[in-house]
């Protein structure tokens, strides 16, 4: 065992990565949440966006052409339950689960002549300098342009929440769609907004699995990651900032557990893979018997079908 | 300009009919996408639907399997809409689904090779209650801290995976299996063999508890107070304290139920089908219950209809795929095809379509 | 029924996971080209082991399949169930252990291959540190450890291994992430028993300032990885296998066999040495091919003690089959337990 | 009176089964103060919501100032100068309270100054309200508040309010009428629909009166009296409840220094109660809401249990019970809100009825349900309450709030109860239903049981109680006979005046 062949800086800088995709998916699936939609097929979209950003970068050569193909073709995706929840009033839990399902098919036809090509390369930012400073040149300075899109994306989901009057609409919304209604909003329309707006999040997520983090396509690649993203939103209780500390904190985890499993740490290695799981449920149980009942609200309206009378 | 009106009952014409309207939409929409792929459209859906259940040189062998596949989801997404139905909601099926099956599987090894009618029947309770106390986590710390089941749930599902390969590799490894991973085959055991009991038929005794689970909450939903005090704490919570249900109780009661459905199906599924507990034992059946449990309306009766439905397109899938070369991935789109339309389809049974906004209604 | 040959094919994975399923794919796809209009071949991917997979067999030979490849380990028991109701069907399942008078089964020594790559790795290795990232405990990847690390070791008595247990034969990101903690540990080779390009990916990346991280194909080529970070690979052939069974079925000579192919056999390829690699290294790794395939060498031979010390070979003696295929423990060197 | 501000000519609007207004036309004039009136279901709500776009017209016109007004949306009725209190709240309880008020306008200014902007215009009011809390924190009438406030900020030309006064104590509604009155003299039309006809005589110049989604009637208020207006709403003569003499009996129910905390964020702890509760007697309790009625009714039902030994009835002690077993000896109770808490609004009524009587009604036998025997207790209190509806199988939610009220009092009633605990037994609820159920109440006690009655309305308490109390910050004053009392006097009773001690 050599705990000192650990590297903090690197373990930081990698948790960052690893985070992201979940982080991207969780925050687009928190705005969609505080809409007081439930889209369970968060994973069905970060994969449909990962083939969507990898073809579509193989093809043009360029990533960043990806990245928005990813979001793209997520958000096309997340349509299909935008329309059925919002307009044919289907269960959202349900349809949530299909979409996943749907994705899964869909991503693997499209992606079948992309298997075993190597994707043009994101390269982290050259920030001259900075980026050769100890540590923070390393965890703060030596990532892709992705990553900094996440964290920046993170602050201004929560400043649009919070703080702007479209964010405000939102929220309305999904706190008592009936409400909202009588005060004229478009609830169906914000909400559709929503809907594709965390679609194309979790087609961002999944591209940054695709084209970075692994990077290459394989069908079923998310291995789970969308449901980890769902489950970081609740953990978060419906927080932008702590959707960050969520997805960082599962993201170091299980770059920790690998990082101790190579440091040949003599902890059963089971345990250690399932650490990840186990520390978040601890984590959440710790907040939630400590916090009152809005420190954990979730939308009020979350999940319900709203029908307007005319 | 189309407009949706909520019927004062739900349509009893369109409840039945909307499967139809459903499976005809997925038809159309499902071969534009097999002809989009290159393949005859009409051979590909009839294969799915006709194949597997009339075709002579399959029919025989696959109408059973019906049983088979339908089996589990139905017994699992029994227990899950009992919980659905009382706003209680386990996402973690699948977890519960593996652990009923470790548990029950290590005492039925432990007993090995043992020799007694006993063993069988020890193996499913003890599967029961390894579900049933795998579901009790969520449901414990939702009663004690108010943590979130739907997140816990599913977090544990990622544990129970990684028990049951550590498991497989590990302490249920078949001693005699030369050092492979997975358990020894219990379904050639006589003592823990969950076999067909009738020939032919694909009834084993998974199915036989699913039919029993579907029974046993028709019953309890519509005849007994406590199905009753479930409905009412889903549809009204605040009623249903008024009335003098503990929310309490009713957690630990459905997620307990679902737990120990779940581990039903999933210690049936290791003695008999699946017959060993292997890496990857779980494919996903307490994933698909959920789907299986909304597409039945949250109904005993409908979700055994619904998991019927559910089966036929695995069987129908497989036998499209491999006689036809469609890719797996295409039997999966089509899949999700089917679930969108069977779920949008259902609007037209709560709700009454109008065009216009300004006639006066008819 | 017409009187082509039809051949099954059930796969664990999809066609397009780039590694496991996707050589099997390549066999029956040499079997098509092989025989043309005389075969029929049909296939079914993503086949849970279990019950599904017993179906999807069913099915098969339903159809009129006379032989069937039955290509993961999982399918054992389906396999032998199926075979007893198709007495006249043949079945092949990849990688088992049980036989019957209509079922063989087939395997591969990957170690062999392992042993190659061990020797380049050895020579290559300037941290002295190299990565593992293995799948599951079982022999097979046991042996593959254990065969990586006496070629290394023999070339190089300071190297020592760090082994990340994945717990998956396919997560791509999981993957990664092992590869670049391995890397950041110090590693600057990857060694992988895993099915994915990532830990690949994750090399080139972290190749790029100044040291440079070599790895191996792993199931299949990787070429699009070469020259670096992959020098080589050990690449799964089925195709020779496929079409001569292919073949026996259709002149009447298959017959029920338990084979363990290597090197010689064609099963274990060892993919293209690449130029990143020095000259003599190159020629050492071919000349140790080379030998194996002659028979003139073998990757366990004595003296080799197990990790706790004891002798498990004596000078000279070489492992037999027995052992190698439940192989359960780690040899003289290796540090950490074995998970289970 | 000039030009009519807001003229209706020929509104129909019609749903399944029921035609909710059919051809209503009528002219409120700038300035006006204008009633609507017309029993549960008349219609009012219907039409108002016309006029603020959350409804389109099946056919009909309307015009503002003459300006032809068709609007599609609220925003498009607001933009046309309409401001609209709903019957039902339409707040966010998570947001605070000047996030509310911006989502009510079109065009809010930054939120810093809408923060002052609310607090001026509250105060010029009187009706102070802190913009920076959060809603689900404030009482009814604090809430209501941030409705009427939200209005005003728009300088609405017609304000429309639907039923605003039911959770104002008396003094608030004075607060709130010398508001409405300032706002008509600066020229805004107001609309307003009550069902307290007194209200209406002292506040309106105008009233227009639907039945059954027709206009009815026209009238000055305040040369009609409140039972003209009332028959004319119901359209048959009306007979005031009959409250023959009574000597109470021996004790039922004791409460004994019974003090709970606050269930949760929201709510008000009930500080040392005390009553006691004889035979044949009915007790009123006042207050405003927020003031620990549903928790005290919580407290009586069972659905919260107390310390042991502070609720006694008929000499057992209830205080660890639960709603089933307090049902079960006798103590039975209707909660405020009926749809979700009284009531399962998509249940049948057959369901609802076995909701709480299965017990006491034999509806059970080891647990399974007789649902004929169900069925036909729906029935039963269908025929005894005159609760209108299809049958017993129609959803609770599909009856109207008088309707529903009736079955949910009836349900209780009928399960001759020891003693019955009603909160707002006739909240929203129309003249004639409002007769029909305190009348029942008057009988379940003339039978021999003990009556509680939660109430905001003063003038329901002052009708059908022998002894009255006033609830205020969960504190419950000492009870005073009712006879004694007038409605000053309650009214400084309701506002907490801690004299009232002094004053026995
Ligand atoms: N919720 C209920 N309310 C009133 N009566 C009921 C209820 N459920 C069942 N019953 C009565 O029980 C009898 C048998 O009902 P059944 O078991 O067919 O239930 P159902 O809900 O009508 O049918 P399904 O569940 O198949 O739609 C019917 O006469 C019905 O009136
Ligand atoms: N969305 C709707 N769908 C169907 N019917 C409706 C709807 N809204 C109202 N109704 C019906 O229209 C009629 C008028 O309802 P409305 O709410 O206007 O009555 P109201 O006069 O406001 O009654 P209340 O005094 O109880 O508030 C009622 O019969 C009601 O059931
Ligand atoms: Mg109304
Ligand atoms: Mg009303």
């Amino acid at each position: 065992m050599d705990l000192s062949a650990i590297s903090p800086t690197l373990l930081v800088a990698s948790l960052m990565v690893a985070a992201t995709p979940i982080l991207l998916a969780a925050l687009g699936e928190l705005v969609v949440e505080k809409s007081g939609v439930l889209n369970l097929g968060v994973e069905g979209m970060m994969i449909t966006g990962a083939i969507c950003g990898f073809a579509v970068a193989v093809e043009t050569g360029n990533p960043v052409v990806g990245f928005f193909a990813a979001a793209l073709g997520g958000a096309l995706l997340s349509m299909i339950f935008g329309v059925l929840t919002q307009f044919f009033l289907s269960n959202q839990v349900a349809t949530g689960l299909a979409l996943t399902l749907f994705g899964l098919g869909l991503s693997s036809l499209l992606g079948q002549g992309y298997v075993g090509i190597k994707p043009p390369s994101t390269p982290r930012l050259n920030l001259g300098p900075l980026s050769d400073l100890p540590f923070v040149g390393r965890v703060v300075f030596g990532h892709d342009w992705v990553v900094y899109l996440s964290l920046i994306l993170c602050v201004a989901i929560w400043y649009f929440l919070r703080r702007t009057r479209a964010g405000l609409k939102l929220r309305a919304v999904g706190e008592s769609h009936d409400a909202a209604h009588a005060m004229g909003l478009k609830v169906r329309a914000i909400r559709l907004a929503a809907i594709a707006f965390g679609g194309a999040m979790a087609g961002l997520g999944g591209a940054y699995l695709s084209l970075v983090r692994v990077p290459q396509w394989t069908e079923g690649m998310t291995a789970g990651a969308g449901w980890i993203a769902l489950a970081i939103v609740v953990f978060a209780s419906w927080r932008a900032g702590r959707v960050l500390v969520g997805a960082y904190l599962f993201g170091g985890v299980t770059v920790l557990q690998l990082n101790l499993q190579a440091a040949g740490v003599a902890l059963p290695v089971e345990y250690l893979s399932m650490s990840p799981y186990l520390i978040t449920i601890a984590v959440l149980v710790v907040m939630s018997a400590r916090g009152t009942r809005r420190s954990l609200g979730a939308p009020a309206d979350l999940g319900k079908q709203f029908h307007a009378v005319h | 300009m189309i407009s949706l009106e909520k019927r004062p009952t739900p349509s009893r014409a369109w409840t039945y009919a909307t499967p139809f309207l459903a499976v005809a939409l997925t038809v159309i929409a499902g071969g534009l996408m097999f002809a989009a792929l290159g393949k005859d459209p009409v051979a590909a859906i009839r294969t799915i639907f006709y194949d597997a259940l009339f075709d002579p040189q399959f029919a025989a062998y696959s109408r059973p399997q019906l049983l088979v596949k339908a089996g589990p989801l139905i017994l699992i997404a029994t227990g899950l809409a009992l919980g659905f139905r009382a706003g209680v909601w386990n996402i973690g099926a699948e977890g519960q689904y593996i652990i009923g099956a470790l548990t029950g599987a290590a005492v039925g090894l432990a007993l090995y090779p043992a020799d007694t009618r006993m063993i069988f029947p020890l193996m499913v309770i003890v599967g029961a209650l390894g579900g049933w106390a795998w579901a009790m986590i969520p449901a414990i710390l939702k009663t004690r801290f108010n943590t979130n089941e739907i997140l816990v749930s599913l977090l544990l599902v990622y544990v129970a995976e990684n028990l049951l390969a550590s498991m497989a590799v590990g302490r249920l490894r078949n001693p005699e299996g030369g050092g492979f991973p997975g358990s020894r085959n219990l379904s050639q055991w006589d003592s823990a063999a969950n076999p067909e009991l009738i020939a032919d038929t694909g009834m084993h005794w998974g199915v036989v508890a699913a039919f029993i689970a579907v029974i046993f909450a028709y019953i309890l939903l519509n005849r007994h107070l406590t199905g009753f005090h479930i409905r009412l704490a889903g549809q009204a919570p605040r009623a249903a304290r008024f009335a003098g249900v503990e929310p309490t109780r009713l957690v630990v009661l459905c997620l307990g139920i679902s737990g120990a459905l779940a581990g039903l199906a999933g210690i049936f599924e290791v003695t008999g089908p699946a017959g060993q507990i292997s890496i990857d034992f779980n494919v996903g059946y307490g994933f698909t219950a959920i789907i299986v449990a909304f597409l039945g309306r949250l109904h005993p009766i409908g979700i055994a209809l619904a998991g019927l439905l559910m089966a036929l397109t695995y069987i129908g899938g497989e036998l499209a795929s491999f006689m036809l070369g469609i890719p797996a991935a295409a039997i999966q789109a089509f899949q999700g095809m089917l679930l969108f339309f069977l779920l949008a389809v259902d609007v037209l049974t709560n709700y009454r379509v109008r065009l216009g906004r300004r006639e006066a209604s008819a | 029924q017409d009187d082509k040959t039809k051949v099954g094919f059930v796969y664990v994975g999809p066609v397009g996971d780039g590694g496991w399923t996707y050589e099997h794919e390549q066999g029956r796809l040499a079997v098509v080209e092989e025989y043309g209009d005389q075969v029929e071949t049909v296939f079914q991917e993503s086949v849970p082991e279990g019950a599904d997979a017993e179906r999807v067999m069913t099915q098969m030979a339903l159809s009129g399949a006379d032989l069937i490849f039955t290509t993961s380990f999982g399918y054992m028991d389906p396999t032998m169930n199926v075979a007893e109701k198709f007495p006249d069907v043949k079945f092949e399942h990849a990688t088992g252990y049980k036989t019957a008078e209509n079922v063989a089964n087939y395997s591969a020594r990957f170690y062999e291959g392992r042993a190659v790559q061990g020797y380049i790795a050895g020579n290559m290795t300037e941290t002295n540190k190299i990565g593992y990232i293995a799948s599951f405990p079982i022999p097979e990847v046991i042996r593959g450890i254990n065969a990586a690390y006496l070629a290394a070791k023999k070339v190089n008595p300071e190297v020592e291994f760090n082994i990340v247990w994945a717990f998956t034969w396919f997560d791509p990101a999981k993957e990664a992430d092992a590869a670049k903690a391995l890397i950041e540990q110090g590693a600057d080779v990857i060694l992988q028993h895993t099915d994915s390009t990532a830990p690949q990916a994750a090399a080139a990346e972290a190749s790029t300032d100044g040291t440079q991280i070599i790895t191996f194909g792993q199931a299949s080529d990787m070429s699009e990885y070469a020259p670096l970070p992959r020098v080589s690979s050990i690449i799964d052939n089925w195709a020779p296998y496929y079409i001569e069974r292919v073949g026996a079925v259709m002149d009447g000579t298959w017959e029920s066999q338990s084979v363990w192919h290597g090197i010689a056999e064609g099963m274990v390829g060892i993919g293209e040495i690449s130029d990143a690699v020095p000259e003599d290294v190159k020629a050492g790794a071919l000349e140790i091919r080379d030998a194996i395939a002659a028979g003139e060498m073998h990757p366990f031979t004595g003296p080799i003690n197990r990790q706790d010390g004891s002798v498990w070979l004596e000078e000279g003696e070489t492992a037999d089959d027995g052992t190698l295929l439940g192989m359960d423990f780690y040899v003289e060197g290796l540090t950490g337990e074995i998970p289970n | 009176m000039t030009a009519p501000l807001l003229s209706i000519q020929g509104l129909t609007k019609a749903y399944p089964g029921v035609v909710a207004n059919d051809d209503v036309s009528f002219e409120i004039g700038k300035g006006q103060i204008h009633a609507l009136l017309g029993e549960n279901g008349a219609g009012k709500s219907t039409l108002v919501k016309m006029i603020y776009g959350l409804v389109t017209p099946d056919s009909g016109r309307m015009e503002i100032a003459g300006q032809p007004h068709a609007p599609a949306t609220p925003l498009q009725a607001r933009d046309a100068g309409v401001a609209m209190v709903f019957q039902h709240f339409s707040l966010f309880d998570a947001l605070d309270v000047a996030e509310n008020i911006a989502l009510g306008m079109t065009d809010p200014p930054p939120m810093r100054d809408l923060a002052a902007r609310i607090r001026e215009v509250s105060h010029a009011y009187g009706l102070p309200l802190d913009p920076d809390r959060i809603v689900g924190d404030l009482s009814a009438g604090e809430r209501q508040r941030v409705e009427i406030v939200r209005c005003l900020l728009q300088d609405p030309r017609l304000l429309i309010m639907d039923e605003p006064t039911s959770v104002l104590t008396p003094q608030e509604v004075e607060i709130l009428f010398a508001t409405l009155r300032k706002l008509a003299a600066e020229g805004t039309a107001i609309l307003y629909i009550s069902h307290k006809l007194e209200e209406i005589r002292s506040l309106c110049d105008a009233a227009t009166i639907l039945r059954l989604g027709k206009v009815v009637g026209r009238c000055d208020p305040r040369e009609t009296s409140a039972r003209e207006l009332a028959e004319q709403m119901v359209g048959s003569t009306l007979s005031s409840p009959a409250r023959p003499e009574h000597t109470p009996g021996d004790t039922l129910l004791t409460v004994e220094n019974l003090s709970l905390p606050p269930a949760h964020a929201f709510g008000t702890p009930l500080r040392d109660i005390q009553i006691t509760l004889a035979r044949g007697e009915v007790l009123g309790i006042g207050g405003v809401a927020g003031n620990g009625q549903d928790e005290l009714l919580a407290a009586l039902s069972g659905e919260r249990l107390s310390p042991r030994g502070t609720v006694t009835l008929d000499g057992s002690d209830l205080s660890r019970a639960g709603p089933e077993a307090r049902r079960k000896a006798g103590l039975l109770s209707a909660p405020e809100e009926r749809l979700g808490h009284a009531a399962a609004p998509d249940m049948s009524l057959t369901e609802n009825a076995l909701l709480t009587g299965h017990g006491r009604k034999g509806l059970t036998g080891r647990g399974f349900i007789d649902w004929r025997g169900a069925a036909g207790f729906a029935r039963d209190i269908i025929a005894a309450f005159d609760v209108r509806t299809p049958g017993e199988g129609t959803a609770a939610r599909a009856l109207s709030g008088g309707n529903l009220q009736k079955f949910v009092i009836g349900r209780e009633v009928l399960q001759g109860p020891t003693v019955l605990v009603v909160n707002q037994p006739t909240w929203g609820v129309d003249a004639a239903a409002a007769a029909a159920i305190r009348q029942a109440l008057l009988d379940l006690a003339e039978a021999g049981a003990g009556v509680i009655v939660i109430s905001q309305d003063l003038d329901e308490l002052m009708e059908i109680s022998d002894r009255f109390a006033a609830l205020n910050e969960g504190r419950l004053s000492a009870p005073v006979p009712a006879a004694t009392l007038d409605v000053k006097r309650i009214g400084l009773m309701l506002g907490g005046a801690h004299d009232m001690e002094a004053a026995e």
